[in-house]
């Protein structure tokens, strides 16, 4: 029993420090101390999450300046988080599962959902604008961390239907301290449902800091709790983020059941456009994390050998101005919701009641029109 | 054969399973077990423990997860093991149950049941007698259904299994030994459709799962005094049937409601004020509310005090102003007593 | 001087905190930050950090904790963040809040507060428009409270801190910004009595918190149209003041109750089934309910056909038989439309 | 970094084996491998607590044969459990608080607590017998593990008032799933708290084993996840309990945060009388624990040493009886509750609702009693 114990206690305990591949110089970095192995993710590879991380900025600037001329209701920006965002993404597949926040914009966009179904939540058009099901994406999530229950239902149904599907599941640090975190890594951990667990420590729950937020050595700890095998990772190290996720992605894939992974890595712009960040911070800790800038080390990394010139550069520095320009068109056409589609989805079926309700509207907006036309 | 209630729910349970390998049965004790209340009895070893399963002790997981299997097709039938057990899977009930085919716009519709043994009368202690239809009737997206007898326990469990929606199915545990003579399965009837239970012509009596025998009782007693009741069973509280409501009330011109939930602001307040909006100028009295003690649910030993019985349903019913004389409990604009 | 709701809600936690060192105020982002609303700004810094904290982000801790801070003879105040935020909470509010000094004998009571900024017609993304008031009001054991102006704010704020029992103060988000010209510690109102808005004669209008604002502006144009209505605003919905709703109704003959929350066994659904049962005999014409749709809180872009408006008040006002002809709206026995 | 976390996952892992003084045949334990030290209570101590637990079992045996009587409504025994029923409650004094559930009546009735006040909840005459307040132990908890948030806000509030009082919180196996737990031990290590949160895994949940409960190593590994301190222990050794127990509360005392306690122990009888255990255990299992009973291993030892002879068990034995017989005795008179006393304690003061509600109460109160008298 002690040996059993012990053997999964340094099966389950994440590495005492970050896993951390390529340094904010973009030098490698040397693997010491870390539970398991995590090999460099291939050039090829890195050049990807580089083109989708400035793609992804760019997007996300794209939003944030929408919000600033009142096309977005709100913004939760998650600049400086690209890392994660993009890079966990990158590291599944369109047939598993991704369970997003209202700051994971980003990453859906990554994923492929058109932009504009991706800003629909949030120009206040419809609470989702895609297609969850065909999209294997659930609908952004508000209620904290609610949706990790639902990566773990979604993951041991995939587990049911024989397919090796994954899910991925995103969450604040802020948000672990919610009960739904505590049940959710428990039915997967019960249930082996091959869920990968990402929480993005941003080192901020709005105002809120980590250190008031847990006591723990690092959340990454959490995991061990629940028989969970758990890292923490740079999360603004594009590399090690795909490496261990890789890792995460095949103990998921090969039936060891769930994997939780936290990723420090820090929110650069307010909580939302309506926060002000200079309330609760300071702005010589955020000049210290736009040092570790994810992008910058990975072109760094990438031009040092020669994987990357400037052709390539302007190239993708062109393709995300091109992505900024139909997002920014595109929203800039003013959108209308029909108001009786009020009444569409609240059941399969109308219930009287709400077919009430719904002749009720209809006849307001009637005698609306008939008034605006007389 | 007769059937209880309990025995109907079960055979709910397995011929649905039976009948689609979607549905899946999970829960607290609900495996070997069979349930507290033994509901799921004998399923797992029917079926296998992929179909009737137990999960860990949390009630927030156990909702969410239904929510997370119903992404990939199954139809997920989770016990809350009471009432107010239910409450720590409220967020996930009221924030994703009730708006997920809201939220996305009709693509992810929950075919997913609820089961909760509710309301009182079995002698429980604290906590295990709440009546809590109505934090869910007030929800919308939820489909709210409780049945009073062990033909409609077994009807509206496999139409609830069928619903595209989810739906908060009300077990009145105080009915789970309540015996009928059926043959089951037996002939199942849609959502929204209450059931006369008993013709009467000089008062509706409005009414609906756990309370239901006390308003039949109380209707044989009241013909006694020569009150013809007729009772009204709701069976469904959402989707709410108001033409069988409303047509009872404007033929028999009066009306009293039974719910054993705490008055205010519950279903009780709902359909007096329904059929006193729907029925106005039928109405010879005002609309008579027969509700649970505006108090937390006492110790056992207050229980029958407490529960709203058949003397106080039949006090409601002599206030009806039979005599044309206007009743005068609330004749003081304040509070009486 | 002019003050908003915000400000005066801050001014009464301040004077609050003042008076009685055993106040504290904890919850999300209520320290440095000052809550998202701002409702707690520079309470830290006056009172220090062991007065008024940040917790870690988890509402059943909050609440929980709270209840073990008042064993410690603490008074606590706490914020949750936005309506639907509460629900984590619920089962502690529900099962804890309400029911301590029942199920203690009187021996432990809970003196604390649970700030919920609620409703909408904030352009808020889902989840953050909640009307959750019907699930307190149902449950027996909480006070539930909600002001429509800064003086009220103030007020309340202050009666519900000194209250030796649980209130759900429910904060109308959308009036936080809402100015009055008020002098600060203002007269205060103790709980259960309700404030006449504004005079009338023919038909009275009950409401409360956020819904008051478009109560006054729909009396104001009913008198363009010849109606005069008086407006109640509840203020406090547990306790109720039977006696100036009576009082009115009694006198005026009509009444239209609005709520925005969805009507279905809400606060709205109580307020119509209490004047309807006694007022009966002093009703023209049935009571109207004014309510939310019976969906869940819809996008943003939709916010405004969803919200019951001055148009829809006025509609209900149209249909209370003023010729003495009945309204047909309900005339078919089932549903309209 | 690395330094930090890993001192820290020392400071905070339990002992990968449960911490075991004496063992099933009274002999003492070689201590091996245990993360702290933990040295053999006093042979007083150990006599007081042997003592505590023959009269605590009998209490129990009583309260169980009340239920078959009718008496009481419902009676979930801990029978098994004794030693952490009585060895946990005396390591605390009157001053500290505890927060039992409902299984907990052996450790109320050895607090002190009178034992009818104890039973009133079960007997259904009131939903709390005793005085919360006067006697610091909150009324016994049903709904699960929301008690120990109860605990953290009460410990975080004598420490506010500057006492070194400490709150004890009692918890099952299978209750450590949900939401509140996580939420208690991470509000108690972010402020601080000292509560000491005792898991009694008495290894099920009703009918559900350990085993589909957690895939933990142990439950004590949930410590380490919120920074807090955590050891097993074996809960059927009184000495191992007192043991850990005292470094708890030491531990909670000197400021140093709460402590998580997992106890290993056995629920001997069902959950409750309502319960038929034969549907989901061997009898072979429940033989196999009855082996390695508390009382007997005390026993052993005390009377190894010549702490303990055959007088002062007679002796014990008869004051055990005597306990059970005043019991027994108190319990057969009838009680009677007066029903207007349902509106007293809704709130401090009646609300018109109340009062219309009692009105009418009184009302059919009064014509039943002329009813009866005419
Ligand atoms: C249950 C719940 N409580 C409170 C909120 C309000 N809220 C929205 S975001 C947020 C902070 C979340 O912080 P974190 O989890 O660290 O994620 P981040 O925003 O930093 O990405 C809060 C308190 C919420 N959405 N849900
Ligand atoms: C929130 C909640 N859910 C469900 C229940 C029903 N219930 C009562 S006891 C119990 C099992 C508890 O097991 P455990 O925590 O191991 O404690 P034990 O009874 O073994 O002492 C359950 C499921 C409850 N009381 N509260
Ligand atoms: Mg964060
Ligand atoms: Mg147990």
């Amino acid at each position: 029993m002690e040996t059993t114990a012990q053997a999964m206690t340094a099966a389950l305990l994440p590495s005492p420090n970050p896993v951390q591949l390529i340094d904010p110089t973009g030098a490698e970095v040397e693997q010491a101390g870390t539970r398991r192995d995590y090999p460099m993710p291939s050039a090829a590879r890195l050049r990807e999450i580089w083109h989708a991380m400035v793609l992804g900025r760019r997007f996300d600037a794209q939003a944030t300046a929408l919000t600033k001329q009142g096309r977005l209701a709100v913004y939760p920006s998650s600049r400086g988080q690209e890392a994660c965002q993009v890079g966990a993404i990158l590291s599944i597949t369109a047939d598993d599962w991704f369970f997003p926040t209202y700051r994971d914009s980003m990453a859906l966009a990554s994923r492929g959902i058109d932009p504009i179904e991706v800003l629909s939540l949030l120009r206040g058009d419809s609470h989702c604008g895609y297609d969850p099901i065909a999209t294997h994406t659930a609908a952004q999530c508000t209620p904290l961390s609610t949706q990790l229950i639902h990566a773990a239902g979604a993951a041991y149904g995939e587990k049911r239907r024989g397919t090796d599907h994954v899910a991925l599941a995103f969450i604040g640090d802020g948000a672990t301290s919610e009960g739904d975190f505590h049940e959710a890594l428990n039915f997967a951990a019960v249930f082996e449902a091959p869920v990968i667990f990402f929480v993005q420590n941003n080192k901020y729950a709005i105002s809120v800091p980590l250190s008031k937020q847990t006591r723990a050595p690092s959340l990454a700890y959490k995991g061990i709790g629940y028989g969970v095998a758990a890292e923490q990772v740079d999360g603004n190290d594009p590399a090690a983020v795909l490496a261990v996720m890789d890792h995460a992605v095949e103990h998921c894939r090969s039936g060891k059941g769930p994997f939780l992974i936290e990723a420090h890595t820090y929110r650069l712009e307010s909580h939302t456009n309506a926060d002000d960040a200079t309330r609760y911070r300071s702005s010589d800790e955020v000049t210290a994390w736009l040092e570790r800038d994810p992008i910058a080390r990975v072109e760094a990394w990438l031009r040092g050998r020669g994987e990357l010139n400037d052709d390539v550069v302007a190239a993708t520095r062109a393709a995300a101005e091109a992505l900024a320009a139909e997002v920014r068109e595109r929203m800039n056409t003013d959108v209308t919701v029909d108001p009786m589609s009020l009444f569409d989805n609240v059941f399969a079926q109308r219930t009287p009641q709400l077919d009430e309700a719904r002749a009720m509207v209809a006849a307001e907006l009637a005698a609306d029109s008939q008034e605006v036309s007389s | 054969m007769t059937v209880t209630m309990g025995g109907a729910l079960n055979a709910a349970l397995r011929d649905a399973l039976a009948a689609d390998d979607n549905v899946l049965v999970f829960g607290e004790d609900v495996g070997t077990l069979g349930g507290v209340f033994r509901i799921t009895d004998g399923l797992t070893s029917e079926f296998g423990e992929q179909r009737c399963f137990d999960t860990p002790l949390a009630e927030s997981g156990i909702v969410g997860f239904a929510i997370g299997l119903c992404l990939t097709g199954f139809r997920p039938v989770v016990e809350m093991q009471f009432d107010a057990f239910a409450y720590p899977a409220f967020e996930q009930i009221t924030s994703h149950v009730a708006k997920m085919r809201n939220r996305t716009s009709g693509r992810v519709g929950l075919p997913l049941v609820i089961r909760i043994p509710y309301a009182g009368g079995i002698g429980g202690v604290e906590h295990h007698c709440d009546s809590s239809e109505g934090y869910y009737a007030h929800t919308p997206g939820l489909k709210v259904v409780t049945p009073s007898d062990a033909a409609d326990a077994y009807s509206l469990l496999r139409e609830a299994i069928d619903d595209p929606d989810p739906v908060i199915f009300l077990e009145p545990k105080a009915l789970y030994w309540s015996k009928q003579e059926i043959e089951l399965p037996c002939t199942r009837a849609p959502f929204g459709t209450a059931k006369v239970r008993r013709d009467g012509d000089d008062v509706t009596l409005v009414t609906y799962g756990a309370s239901v025998p006390t308003a039949l009782k109380a209707a044989e007693a009241a013909a006694d005094e020569g009150w013809s009741v007729e009772v009204i069973d709701l069976r469904t509280i959402v989707p709410f049937d108001d033409e069988t409501v409303v047509r009872s009330v404007r033929r028999t011109g009066r009306c009293v409601v039974l719910a054993e939930a705490q008055g205010f602001a519950g279903v009780g307040a709902e359909i007096a004020a329904r059929v006193s909006e729907r029925c106005f100028h039928s109405l010879a009295a005002p609309v008579g509310r027969v509700s649970g003690l505006p108090t937390p649910y006492p110790a056992p030993m207050l229980e029958k005090t407490y529960l709203p019985g058949v003397e106080r349903v039949l006090d409601a019913i002599a206030r009806l102003q039979w005599d044309d004389q206007p009743d005068l409990t609330y004749a003081e604009v304040g509070a009486r007593g």
